[in-house]
């Protein structure tokens, strides 16, 4: 049974306004094609949610479509500070988000523990930091400190996360959702298969018999999907292993328009609103920077070897 | 007060060579990116050829063909020994204590060692808004040694850091195991532009090891706001060897990418 | 720094008597040349721990080298029952072995815990049932119940494992011990990564080069190996996907063998005893099935699609 | 009393059938060999084409070209759409609520629906030592519907098993409750070469629910050792289908492997 369809259907139908949203991906796969179009299509009061932040979640505060953030970190890498995330945060431009912080090991594992159907699990950091001294609107649920019945010792316990819906970009998926990964894993194997819904991108549609060919790549089987779409060249400006390099220079495009208020909205509107879709993105990217440079960032073909599962 | 002739390497070259120096053969340890990954490269290709660097985003044993700009940098994919996930760094290698050296910088870093990288001022109305904890916490929690890197000046030094991210020595000796931290685990030394900080595990602060050359004592001690004990074996920090300095320029950087930070004050 | 060694030679430097071994695999990928040769030096007091176990368990408990067993089943599968864990268990025979009894949900759980460095971990099985109410060597530290600090539900704890060694078959391996696997991983990547050490037997050292071909693939880093064995067939009468297939008929004469404590001497008197190691085991099943048999074992070709990591 | 002419099935095909029954199209359902994967399969191949079948070994929806074995059969890797590990199945997919039909055998089968897989008499002194729970416990407590497969006798079936290794509904009603299981969720069906039970939730108990072609319901309560209530609508299993035969003969087990179970009892 096919879930296929159009990023702008998957978003209208999957992501409603006040939603827990896992967005997968740092630099690497993230699924900036459905980023896009949840800031096009205006939705309100999210609660955003992943390990390690980037530009995807800076766009998606300065726009206005996030209330609440679970994070770890927000910055543009070499881009240094996230200019939306701090607009937020330090003037309220276009308003304060509420954040409640863990850390890179913390908030992977109270995903890991939504996805195993955990209601807690316990963690060894964050203890003696301020971390512990503040909370937001998770309020004394965002931790509890118990003596662990085994040993005595005071142990950090933090809870489990269901998102209502994850969003992921992977490079294959078969039409029912089975969603194959490789390279770098962040967070998104744990954060998808704890949501309630997977909307999964891809950068191509492959058969059942492909997916069946190398079974232990995939990361999310179909039961668990809402949505698949084809959304090639969907992480970029991030990139996607074995298909597109980062590209730097509409990263540093971005920081430089985000510098100021002004400057982010006539990005948005050059970037976001201003296409109809990710082919109209990448139409816009090539009509303005060239083919060439659109091609340049094609990978390089360096295959691994294959493997059998035959007996 | 030593000579470097011809400036033949930059402040920032020196800083990651003490950070190089900090790495012994087979240590697992983990790098982000910039000063860390480059020390932590130039060690591997020094006297560490076995040591094992990983990234927090699931990253074992790189090989990338230019320096990782991030931790998710595409770099580090093609070649490496595992490409996994964030549980497994921070969780099946980090939290179980696989992990020997981990290395951080931060905005401001306070006499025991704590870090901050959340944000200056108040945290409910923040002057300045800082990334975050990221991986940043756990490392300083449960890497058995954490080697700091900062800039020497009033504003990145502090007493007191405005916002505990990662715990150095807390408040001081006995903080970190009163909280059941793994034993003999926490801040090995800070690296500045300017000097070498090492700990007093008796008290938990950080004392003055060795000065860079150009620089000296009393101009560390005027950098630094609060005071500053100084080794009585203080010496005058070695700079680069003509190995390291190989390394990095023929090897790891040869765009000499690390002239970004002088711009950003390492000097 | 290469780790590459004999069996013989990985199972005499790393496993002590009274140690807790960690054996992955079942029927698929069983590391059953070092379960033999575990035999063949006689270990004693030893604490096994697998969820599922088959005949390589069963084995061990009748060859007397088992004390403790924290599993979840231990069954020949379609054979039946396991004959000598069974004599031991009803008869004491060779001893009675103590066994800590969980479930194929919460043992993975413990060893995941173990390998991640949590001390204990929540699971939602085993309540209403008498696995609650029967404990061995672990006494009352076989878990704990807590209510909920986040909900006040009464939750099961139970601890995590670290055994100190683990013994893992894979398809490949590079010399430092980075390990690569495919199909079914039952508990393996758990187990391996719980333990302090690890002994990799694979089907072939492979260049670290090949490693680096498809890094996803790894599941054990070279830094947690300790010894690294090119053990061709190694998981026989067990199966590797893309070598080659379970050997029923090996299974069926195990069985039958062991159906009686003479049957079960005999047996380990001609494929364990008598045979120096797995070289001379496969010379020896060859020399009584015949070539024809053993090279019925070996798997199809049915490779997959390569893949690029390149960007 | 209908007729099975000629024999024209056997037993273990109208078990596997009745099992292949309460599936639904697009449950996920976790299977092991041998009645319960027959039965998964039969239903996937008539009226539940998007079925997901599951192993515990980690395998999600395989294509094997010949009955598995065992969970970790080589026969379930190629083809299928996920090749993972228990932590998957058992976590991912059956803890976090995700399996809608777990199917169970016991060697002991009480009338509370709880199953016995552990031993037969004392736990520390046992008659007879059996294989233990394995993925049985968790798929009994977490899974949404659970059928169970048993012998119709005085052995298997029991008023109160020797071993509770899985739970059904325990001591009755309110007891999964109070132990804070899942909502909804419980056995659903004793399936035996005689019957089928189904249970009365407001007491946790099977009654009979259908008697095979060539049982009565006399015959099934002298064999069943405890009192088992009649349903009042009480009727004849249906026969296997002519398409669900096909389906068993011709596509699954094309070398009538299921008859095994006959020399297992099931007749």
């Amino acid at each position: 049974m096919t879930k296929v369809m159009t990023t702008r259907e998957a978003v209208s139908k999957f992501v409603a306004d006040g939603d827990m949203v896992y967005i997968g991906g740092y630099i690497c796969r993230p699924p900036f094609a459905a980023v896009h179009e949840i800031i096009r299509q205006r939705k309100k009061d999210l609660t955003v949610v992943r390990s390690n932040a980037a530009d995807d979640f800076d766009m998606m505060i300065g726009a206005g479509v996030v209330s609440r953030f679970i994070g770890t970190f927000l910055s543009l890498g070499v881009y240094g500070l996230g200019r939306c995330y701090r607009r937020s945060m330090e003037k309220g431009v276009p308003h304060k988000i509420d954040i409640e912080e863990y850390t890179n090991l913390s908030l992977p594992l109270m995903l890991m523990a939504g996805s195993l159907g955990m209601s807690f699990v316990p963690v060894n950091d964050m203890k003696g930091s301020d971390l512990l001294n503040v909370s937001s609107f998770m309020g004394d649920g965002k931790y509890k400190i118990i003596d662990s019945p085994f040993d005595g010792r005071p142990t950090v316990l933090v809870p489990a996360l269901r998102p209502d819906v994850a969003i992921i970009h992977v490079q294959q998926a078969d039409e029912t959702g089975n969603a194959q990964i490789w390279g770098i894993g962040g967070d998104c194997k744990a954060g998808a298969n704890a949501a309630k819904k997977v909307i999964v991108s891809c950068e191509r549609i492959v058969d059942r018999d492909v997916i069946g060919k190398d079974p232990s790549r995939t990361i999310v089987p179909s039961f668990k999907v809402a949505a698949v779409v084809e959304e090639p060249f969907g992480a970029h400006p991030g990139y996607t292993p074995g298909f597109y390099d980062v590209d730097f220079s509409l990263g540093f495009l971005y920081q430089q328009a985000s510098n100021t208020v002004e400057g982010f909205e006539a990005f948005l509107e050059e970037w976001v609103y201003g296409v109809a879709d990710r082919g109209a993105y990448i139409a816009h990217y090539i009509d303005r920077f060239g083919y060439a440079a659109y091609q340049k960032l094609m990978a390089a073909f360096d295959y691994s070897y294959p493997v059998s599962y035959a007996y | 007060m030593s000579e470097n002739p011809n400036n033949y390497y930059i402040k920032p070259e020196l800083m990651a060579c003490c950070g190089a120096r900090e790495i012994r053969d087979h240590d697992v340890v983990i790098v982000g990116t910039g000063f860390p990954a480059m020390s932590a490269n130039i060690a591997k290709h020094t006297h560490s050829p076995n040591a094992i660097l990983m990234q927090e985003s699931g990253v074992v044993d790189a090989r990338p063909m230019r320096p990782a700009l991030s931790v998710g940098d595409p770099c580090l994919n093609p070649g490496s020994a595992m490409a996994g996930c964030l549980i497994d760094v921070m969780g099946m290698f980090l939290q179980a204590g696989w992990v020997d050296v981990g290395f951080l910088s931060g905005s401001q870093v306070d006499k025991f060692g704590n870090i901050n990288t959340t944000c200056i001022g108040d945290y409910h109305h923040p002057k300045s808004r800082l990334p975050g904890s990221g991986g940043a916490n756990p490392i300083g929690t449960l890497a058995k040694k954490t080697l700091i890197i900062a800039l020497h000046d009033h504003r990145r030094l502090a007493e007191k850091v405005d916002f505990i991210t990662t715990p150095g020595y807390i408040d001081g000796p006995g903080a970190r195991d009163g909280w059941g931290f793994p034993p003999n685990t926490g801040p090995e030394c800070i690296i500045t532009n300017k000097a070498v900080l090492r700990f007093d595990k008796s008290t938990g602060q950080a004392y003055l090891a060795s000065y860079h050359p150009g620089s000296t004592v009393e101009e560390i001690l005027s950098l630094t706001p609060w005071h500053l004990k100084v080794a009585d074996d203080v010496f005058e920090t070695l700079p680069p060897t003509p190995e390291e300095l190989r390394v990095i320029r023929e090897v790891l950087d040869p765009h000499r990418m690390i002239r970004i930070y002088e711009g950003r004050g390492y000097v």
